[in-house]
């Protein structure tokens, strides 16, 4: 059941994941951000399948929910429509191309050769408190640099954005 | 005073009169001519009254005294600043000295109108001091050193004009082709200071003579190399170019550095260093088919070869100094010969006859010279033994000397010469053949130039010159009759001989004024007999050419081509020209265009250029597209995991 | 369905799969939000690697990582849509070719 | 827990907090002396960290290990304070004429400046991952800063875009170190660095690591992005850019080849080695025909990111120390010539080449700084760019005599710094030999930024003439490295 | 303190102080730098005086002291002489008061120009005054930046600012090449020190292995070489000499450049000895390119700073050519070739100027019969131009046959004995005797002897004592080094002895011919 989800799921993501960047039918940015949900959604379903429900969730909440309405807000925001008209540099694409399935050939050839301890024995719940606890005591510093981030990315935003200059 | 002491003094007055003439007296024009007349005087002085210490005139035997200084002193090499006294020195410091004396007094009158007066005594006392270095110098550095100044003087003095472009080139033509002498003298003395590890004259000697072969297999190469700097100083075949060039220095100049002094430095020095040459034949072995042939052969045929193209030379030429200069060639070829037949004496004291009468001709011809406002050509002159009495029985006194007619000096030494060849019949017959021909041309010059009537306007108008240029003239006329009974022949056989191998009993030995006369009869009749028969034949058949008082010349039409060869110095020059042409300028312009195209351009340049390039073309790659970027990121990082992890 | 057992190295399959999308979109795709969201999914790929190590290496680590990732990939979005609306703004464009003054 | 070794991070932190409540309150010109404040404090706190870098020996951790504080760290938390206050400086100085909201142009230096501090502390790989990311975001608005320049914005287009495609990278590489290794905690991949060395998973995963670091340094492959972004900035930033975040890479990849993972270094060592000689060779060709000062410093940042990268390369104590030092001397170099390139941007509007012309008249004091900072830059002494580059050679010497393959680098090396002098000393030129620009009128600098050039020069002088000090210190922080 | 630290400090604290001083006081400013310029000049004759050959100190040298300064690093300030540096500390400094003097010159920029010329006036004699392989390298790059500007805004003529680039350049791989190798040495070495004494001494009891000093002595020689233009690497001389300003030309091309021949001398040769015989044979086939090639090329050049410049370069092989035979008398005479051609070359520089000054132009081809006008500069060129080749009583001459001398001599083999040493000592003799006076007479044929132009008219000598002293300086340095050579070689002989001997006490290589060339 599992791994026929697991097959489900990851072929979803996949395809999705195409249609967000190369999609044959339209270039519309609209249509890779909504495929782009779509990936995370399956990413979520990944997610919970390797029974990590908080993470699966937080993808759902922040990636899909905040970071992509963020995407579709500005997309309609700018009006996008200018890349279709544009014609592809075929040169670039090949290029691209090669360099992308050259990459994914060695990852997948190193994957392959290399057997990662506990291959085939997963064993972790999803322990949200355990989380939680971890991420409260042992990496409080990251969290704690994380939240500059974001408090220098709020800063930024309003900088970047404010209307009148001075 | 000690005779080191006289000897500083000699060697070094002229140089203090030369700095101070440079430094303070350039404005006073007398002070300066007597300071340098001054300083070779004292020179003279001093010269002689060495004699008493060493007796030019009675010496004895091998001995020499040593001043000297440590000059340098660097690992192995040792070099002193030594001054050699012996009787040969001596002699050549009576000389110089004494025929400089007459010279500098002469130039008072000569050079009276020139602006550069106290250049011209600066210049004049420079070479007296470089010439008596050479005279004086112990050893072969020393020597060396001062044979450069000599030459540099020289430079200075033909090229005393310097506005004049004939007088210009005329200098550094003489100075590169002296250049080129040197060049072998210097290897020369290398290469004998690298197998004898010293330069000192004495000890090279005692090394030689105690083992001959010492020198190994660099012997005869070495004694030719030395004899390179004969060959570029005293003119010989094949470097002889510079010679008659020099002319072009002010006539004084003439009488004293190019006829009577330093060209004969060349000969002074092949009998001091008398010792390498006289060495068995030995050659390396990248050399061996030159085998048999000794340092002396090559010497004495290169001064027969000299003697006899000189010679023919003169024949042909129309310029009084130039006759002049190519008979002091061909003399100087006597004197070479002589002393590659190893007869050093008899070389020396041609050297010392001929310094008499060649100067005293010189400035006899320098006296025409001034009289007829630096005319120069003989076909404008004649009738001259008129107008110039004095200038003119000197100038006969001193071509009867040079001719070799006895009782004048030149029939002694020149006599000394011919019997040296006496040896060798080829040689023999062509000293026998200068003998006329410079009979010919001497005679020549005095039917052309001083007899018959004037050809041209100036000689009527000439006057003659003053008494400061005449009495140079007449003591030098003088020396040139009795040069011959001094007993300098005898005083030179001493010293000499031995170092040639021969007897210390030679012919000009003591015995009364009339045995002196006709001691050149009683020893090589043979010689003696041919040589005056060859200045007879010579003589009449000039007589016959010239004493009619042509307006040309009428040879050229009997000898045709030979006779244009002759004039054109059988193309010497030309030839020269392009050798030198095919050699360094070739090789000039094909290192400037290597220089230029090759390596500053190409290589250089190239570099610059092409690394520029690549800059550029490299900087393509910054197309300002960002997605460019994140490809060339994105490809290079997949570049650097195939080749680490594939 | 075949009886093969899903194991680490497919989860570590389908992301570097999906990272290489995510790459392919940055290399392609010339708008620069679409070029924005395959930088996002390469994030996710690795995010996916992170979960799946976790869970087989048995312990939260990497969980952990992944939640800093997604707080981190929030922001840095936040700032980065600002700038590119920003630049909409001056240029009327958010096409990467016409972001070319900068260059040589 | 030993948080209180956190305290100068999070001075800086509060100081930006502060700062920004601060901005509340003050009157618009009066915030400049914020900035000057702000300077002060990092400056003394700077001068804290230097006397307490004489007590390196002792290693102390916190969070865990997940912070460190060795010599290595205080070393370059004192090198990035003194880059931050004299940055700051330039800052007040560009904010009086360019800026709009002044006060949070401070505050995000002090932030990317709180970030560097963290990285040079970072002994995790969230940790790592984390402040290097707040480096970065906080540099995304700090290029873009002068959003009405749409040079400034499309370096911050690219910087962001770029930025972010390395940190995919860099966090993907984190993802398949952390499960070849087991853990993210660089005391754990210390104790099985020899058996990580071996796995292929693991190379992968570092080496995408290090291309997320290379990016920070601007090294090959991440290297294009410098040129760009250097001339589109601010000056302030690019100077912070230029020292900052490439020394925060740096110290990271120190700590990582230098301390944690030693054995994967000597195996690397050749591509650490074409890394470097590439990135030399790149940008000394593409800044021959530069005319711009700005993207001139950009492509020499490149180079000179490779010089550096051959001390790491060298894999030795030596190696890692030179770094150091040339750091230091960098630092001041790069800050000065980047005061002068804002000086004249602010007040010529251009920083091409041609503009410098009669810079010696117009400003002595501005014509002398860029000339000695291009002079140290190519390296002659006595400067301190001469020494930093004799103890990088000397580390590369030392290695050669083991193996001559590094005298290829070492000739790359000398190519490179060759070329990099015609093209210093190009500016030179512009300043000094151009005609005479006689009506031009004098350039009067502000007292902060003849303060901000007085400490530079004084600091490149005083590396080059007596490197003692600064040289001991670089060498006793890297004691603790493994190599 | 030793009098060696005043003698690099004066200058360099004067170019300190003279950034205080207002630049429109020009006189103060040009009378300061005479001022410190002439006191070292004075201090370096005083030296002299004081050097005493016979007495000398720890490892030969006199007025040491020795301040750390890296010690980790094994850097120290350490000054100190023998007889090698001190002859080209005294021409250094001679020659740096005559550039000061001829840089009246100059009359736009004087402040800037002064400054520089101390800087490179105390990088030169810092120099050559220190026993620290770091400093002696470190002092040498201080002058390259001055030489830069110098060049670059008192240059002459258009192509100033290509001569100004290729110069630095060139220079500058010169000095980085042999700086790895001087670090490779270091490092070598096994000391940790760069103190020449301290490393002489421990390489004679431990020298490095063979093959490490065969890879090392390359880097040495050829990056040396760069610097003191060695053919191929020459080109950057004449051109650069060609459009510099007096002042800079006579002091690069007189003094600075000497550095690598020096330091080929004091570190390279004595420490790598088994390099240096196994190189020597390549440097003799170079150095032949810089004699007879560059010679040949003088012979075609038409500008005469290009002239002078190419001279310079076909003298500086035979500093080579005394080098690479290894033997006491050639380094003795490699010395003192290099303290006579500093003379030189300042001299000719200075003369070059003085002419640039009257004429505005060295086009040889537009002169003629300048003698007229200018006797006392013509005088003093031509013999200048005399000394350059080789005449004897100048110092010039000395050095050239000490170096002909030790060549027949040598040791070194090249091409594995077939060709011997002394062909290259024909070779040089040549260049020496015939090309030399070739190119330097026909330059004074061209441009002294024959008619005036009419454009010359108006052409001065230097009038008065002040404008005349350098010449007569620098022109009395080469005659008294030529008339009492002793007064340099007896100072020299035991540096170049020690040298000498330090290659000899190694062990013979295969290639090197036991004993001299004589049976």
């Amino acid at each position: 059941m599992t791994d026929l989800l697991f097959v489900l799921f990851s072929a979803l993501a996949l395809l999705c994941g195409f249609l967000t960047v190369a999609n044959p039918f339209t270039r519309s940015p609209v249509a890779s951000a909504l495929f782009l949900v779509l990936t995370m959604v399956w990413l979520a379903g990944l997610f919970v399948l390797l029974h990590a429900f908080f993470i699966a969730a937080v993808q759902i909440l922040v990636y899909a929910g905040a970071v992509m309405v963020l995407f579709l807000f500005v997309i309609m925001l700018l009006d996008l429509r200018e890349e279709e008209r544009r014609r592809w540099n075929r040169f670039g694409v090949a290029a691209g191309l090669i360099s992308v399935l050259g990459l994914l050939g060695i990852t997948a050839v190193t994957l392959l050769r290399a057997t990662p301890d506990g291959t085939g024995d997963a064993q972790l719940e999803g322990a949200t408190h355990a989380l939680g606890l971890m991420l409260f005591r042992q990496y409080l510093l990251p969290f704690e640099i994380v939240s500059v981030l974001l408090l220098v990315a709020m800063l930024g935003v309003i900088l970047l954005s404010k209307r009148e200059l001075k | 005073m000690r005779p080191e002491t006289l000897a500083w003094i000699i060697l070094l007055l002229p140089l203090a009169s030369a700095a101070a003439i440079t430094l303070l007296t350039r404005r006073q024009r007398r002070l300066s001519a007597a300071l340098s007349i001054g300083a070779v005087a004292v020179g003279f002085v001093a010269s002689l009254l060495l004699t008493r210490s060493f007796g030019a005139l009675a010496p004895r035997d091998g001995e020499f005294l040593l001043a000297s200084v440590r000059w340098l002193e660097v690992g192995p090499l040792t070099v002193d600043l030594g001054l050699r006294l012996d009787a040969l020195s001596n002699l050549m410091l009576m000389m110089v000295t004494g025929v400089g004396l007459m010279i500098h007094l002469y130039s008072r009158g000569y050079m009276a109108d020139d602006a550069s007066y106290s250049r011209f005594f600066a210049c004049l006392s420079l070479f007296m001091f470089s010439m008596l270095g050479i005279v004086l110098a112990s050893n072969f550095v020393m020597m060396f050193v001062f044979w450069e100044l000599v030459g540099v003087s020289s430079y200075l003095l033909i090229g005393f004009w310097h506005e004049r472009a004939s007088a210009a080139d005329a200098a550094k033509k003489a100075f590169l082709t002296n250049r080129l002498g040197d060049f072998g003298f210097l290897l020369g003395i290398i290469l004998v200071w690298g197998a004898l590890g010293t330069v000192d004259f004495a000890e090279i000697q005692r090394t030689l003579e105690s083992d001959p072969t010492a020198l190994g297999a660099l012997a005869t190469l070495g004694g030719v190399l030395v004899f390179m700097g004969t060959m570029g100083k005293s003119a010989q075949f094949p470097l002889h170019v510079w010679l008659p060039d020099a002319m072009e220095g002010p006539t004084p100049v003439s009488a004293l550095i190019h006829a009577a002094t330093m060209v004969a430095a060349g000969v002074y020095m092949l009998a001091r260093a008398f010792f390498l040459f006289d060495l068995p034949a030995a050659w390396p072995d990248c050399l061996s088919f030159l085998a048999g042939i000794s340092a002396l052969d090559i010497i004495a045929w290169i001064g027969g070869i000299t003697a006899l193209l000189a010679a023919l030379m003169a024949v042909q030429q129309s310029d009084i100094k130039r006759i002049l200069a190519y008979s002091t060639l061909s003399q100087l070829g006597f004197m070479v010969m002589a002393i590659g037949c190893a007869k050093p004496d008899a070389g020396m004291f041609h050297l010392i006859t001929h310094a008499f009468f060649k100067a005293l001709l010189f400035l006899g011809a320098g006296s025409v010279i001034h009289a007829l406002h630096h005319e120069q050509n003989i076909w404008k002159m004649g009738g001259l033994a008129a107008r110039l009495p004095v200038t003119t029985w000197t100038f006969v006194v001193g071509t009867l000397a040079l001719c070799g007619v006895p009782p004048f000096s030149g029939f002694y030494s020149k006599d000394g010469i011919l019997a040296a060849a006496e040896s060798r019949p080829l040689l023999f017959g062509l000293a026998i053949l200068v003998a006329g021909l410079t009979t010919f041309y001497m005679a020549r010059l005095y039917f052309v130039a001083f007899a018959g009537t004037p050809r041209d306007s100036h000689v009527a108008e000439a006057h003659e010159s003053p008494g400061v240029m005449l009495w140079p003239l007449r003591w030098l006329a003088i020396a040139s009759i009795l040069g011959g009974f001094w007993g300098i022949e005898h005083t030179l056989q001493t010293v000499l001989a031995p170092a040639a191998g021969h007897g210390a009993a030679g012919h000009g030995a003591a015995g009364g004024f009339f045995a002196t006369l006709l001691a050149p009869f009683g020893h090589a009749p043979l010689a003696a007999c041919l040589g005056l028969f060859a200045t007879g034949f010579g003589f009449a058949l000039a007589y016959s050419l010239y004493a009619s008082a042509p307006a040309q010349d009428p040879l050229p039409a009997r000898l045709g081509s030979l006779a244009r060869w002759m004039r054109d110095k059988f193309y010497f020059d030309e030839l020269y020209d392009v050798l030198v042409r095919v050699t360094h300028d070739a090789a000039a312009a094909v290192a400037d265009w290597v220089d230029r195209w090759l390596v500053a351009g190409l290589l250089v340049r190239g570099t610059l250029g092409g690394v520029d390039v690549c800059g550029r073309i490299l900087r393509l790659v910054q197309t300002g597209n960002l997605q460019t970027y994140a490809f060339l990121a994105a490809a290079g990082l997949v570049l650097v995991l195939w080749v680490m992890l594939l | 369905m075949t009886g093969m057992h899903i194991g680490l190295e497919h989860y570590l399959f389908v992301s570097a799969a999906l990272f290489c999308l995510g790459l392919l979109g940055v290399v392609l795709r010339r708008n620069l939000l679409v070029l924005y969201m395959g930088l996002e999914l390469m994030l996710n790929a690795s995010n996916l690697a992170l979960v799946a190590f976790s869970r087989f290496l048995n312990h939260l680590n990497g969980q952990v990582m992944v939640f800093f990732i997604i707080t981190v990939a929030a922001a840095e979005v936040a700032v980065g849509l600002a700038l590119i609306v920003a630049l909409y703004r001056k240029r009327q464009t958010a096409h990467v070719e016409d972001l070319a003054s900068l260059k040589l | 827990m030993n948080a209180s070794l956190l305290g100068p991070e999070l001075v800086i932190v509060g100081l930006g907090l502060a700062l920004l409540l601060l901005d509340l309150m003050v009157p618009p010109e009066r915030r400049r002396w914020l900035g000057c404040v702000a300077a002060a404090t990092v400056f003394a706190l700077c001068t804290y960290f230097i006397a307490q870098s004489g007590r390196t020996g002792e290693v102390q951790t916190a969070f865990g290990g997940m912070y460190v504080l060795d010599g290595l760290a205080v070393y370059f938390k004192a090198l990035f304070l003194l880059a931050g206050g004299v940055v700051l400086l330039l800052a007040v100085d560009w904010t009086d004429h360019a800026g709009h909201a002044v006060t949070e142009y401070f505050v995000l230096i002090l932030f990317a400046l709180a970030g560097m501090m963290l990285c040079a502390s970072a002994h995790d790989f969230a940790t790592l991952y984390v402040s290097l990311e707040l480096v970065t975001v906080t540099f995304y608005v700090l290029t873009s800063y002068q959003r009405d320049h749409v040079a400034s914005l499309e370096a911050g287009v690219k910087y962001l875009i770029l930025g972010a495609l390395s940190s995919a990278f860099l966090v993907y590489g984190i993802a398949l170190c952390y499960g070849a290794a087991g853990t993210m905690s660089f005391t754990e991949l210390a104790s099985q660095s020899p058996a990580l060395a071996g796995s292929k998973l693991f190379q992968l995963g570092m080496l995408l690591v290090l291309g997320g670091l290379a990016f920070k340094v601007a090294l090959f492959p991440f290297q294009v992005w410098a040129p760009d972004v250097y001339e589109g900035s601010p000056a302030p930033t690019t100077a912070f850019l230029a020292v900052g975040s490439k020394a925060a890479g740096l110290v990271l990849m120190v700590r990582l080849f230098g301390s944690v993972l030693p054995d994967l270094t000597l195996k690397w060592e050749p591509l650490l080695m074409v890394i470097s000689g590439v990135s030399i060779l790149y940008g000394s060709l593409c800044a021959i025909p530069q005319r711009s000062l700005k993207r001139l410093m950009g492509y020499s940042s490149i180079a000179n990111g490779g010089l550096l990268m051959m001390g790491l390369a060298a894999a030795s104590k030596a190696g890692s120390a030179a770094i150091l030092f040339y750091l230091a001397g960098y630092l001041f170099t790069v800050v000065c010539a980047f005061v002068v390139a804002s000086v004249v941007v602010q007040r010529l509007g251009t920083d091409d080449l041609t503009a410098l012309a009669g810079l010696h008249r117009r400003s002595p004091m501005l014509a002398a700084s860029l000339t000695l900072s291009m002079v140290s830059l190519a390296g002659v002494p006595p400067l301190a760019g001469f020494f930093g580059k004799f103890v990088l050679i000397r580390a590369l010497v030392e290695q050669g005599a083991s193996f001559p393959g590094w005298y290829v680098l070492i000739a790359v090396a000398l190519a490179g710094v060759v070329i990099s002098f015609s093209y210093y000393f190009r500016v030179i030129k512009a300043i000094y030999w151009s005609g005479e620009t006689a009506e031009a009128p004098p350039l009067v600098l502000s007292p902060l930024v003849q303060a901000a050039l007085v400490l530079c020069l004084a600091g490149m002088l005083a590396l080059g003439i007596l490197p003692s000090f600064v040289w001991e210190a670089a060498v006793a922080a890297v004691a603790g490295l493994r190599l | 303190m030793s009098p060696l630290i005043w003698l690099f400090a004066l200058p360099l604290l004067g170019a300190l102080g003279l950034l205080f001083v207002p630049a429109s006081r020009t006189v103060l400013i040009r009378r300061i730098a005479l001022v410190i310029t002439g006191v070292v000049a004075f201090l370096a004759l005083d030296l002299l005086s004081d050097f005493d050959a016979a007495a000398p100190g720890a490892g030969g040298y006199r007025f040491v002291q020795q301040i750390p300064w890296v010690p980790s690093l094994g850097i120290s300030l350490h000054v100190g002489v023998d007889g090698i540096n001190l002859g080209l500390l005294v021409m250094g400094a001679l020659v740096a008061f005559a550039a000061t003097c001829v840089s009246r010159e100059i009359q736009q920029r004087t402040k800037e120009y002064y400054v520089l010329l101390l800087l490179m006036v105390g990088g030169i004699l810092g120099t050559f005054a220190s026993l620290d392989i770091f400093f002696l390298y470190v002092f040498h790059e201080l002058a390259l930046v001055p030489t830069f500007l110098m060049i670059g805004i008192w240059g002459r003529g258009e192509k100033r600012g290509y001569a100004a680039f290729q110069i630095t350049l060139y220079l500058t791989l010169g000095a980085l090449v042999a700086l790895v190798g001087l670090v490779a040495l270091y490092l070598q070495s096994g000391l940790a020190t760069f103190d020449l004494v301290k490393l002489t001494e421990h390489l004679a009891a431990n020298p490095i292995p063979a093959a490490r000093q065969a890879f090392i002595f390359p880097w040495l020689m050829f990056g040396l070489g760069v610097l003191v233009s060695l053919w191929p690497f020459h080109t950057w001389a004449p051109l650069g000499y060609g459009v510099a300003p007096t002042a800079t030309a006579m002091l690069h091309a007189g003094v600075l450049k000497k550095f690598g021949l020096y330091a080929l001398l004091k570190v390279a040769i004595p420490l790598l000895p088994e390099g240096a015989k196994l190189w020597m044979p390549w440097l003799a086939w170079l150095c032949l390119g810089n004699i007879l090639y560059c010679g040949w090329v003088a012979m075609r050049q038409r500008d005469l700073n290009l002239l002078i410049g190419n001279s310079s370069v076909a003298h500086v092989g035979f500093v080579f050519l005394g080098l690479a035979s290894l033997t006491v008398i050639g380094v003795t005479g490699a010395v003192v070739v290099m303290v006579a051609h500093g003379f030189l070359a300042a001299l000719s520089f200075a003369l070059s100027g003085w002419l640039y000054g009257q004429t505005r132009s060295l086009d040889m081809t537009r002169m003629g019969g300048l003698l007229q006008r200018l006797p006392f500069a013509g005088s003093v060129m031509v013999m200048a131009m005399m000394a350059g080749c080789g005449l004897p009583g100048f110092g010039n001459f000395v050095g050239e046959v000490l170096v002909l001398f030790g060549g027949w001599k040598s040791p070194v083999l090249i091409c594995g004995g077939l060709l011997d040493f002394r062909w290259f000592v024909a070779a040089a003799a040549w260049g020496a005797l015939i090309v030399a006076a070739v190119y330097m007479l026909r330059g004074i044929r061209t441009i002294w002897h024959g008619d005036l132009a009419e454009d010359w008219k108006g052409v001065v000598d230097p009038a008065g004592g002040w404008r005349k002293m350098p010449f007569v300086l620098l022109l009395g340095a080469l005659l008294v080094t030529g008339v009492w050579p002793r007064l340099l070689t007896d100072r020299i002989e035991p540096g170049a002895r020690r040298v000498v001997e330090a290659v000899e006490a190694s062990r013979p290589a295969p290639n090197l011919a036991s004993g001299s060339p004589t049976p």
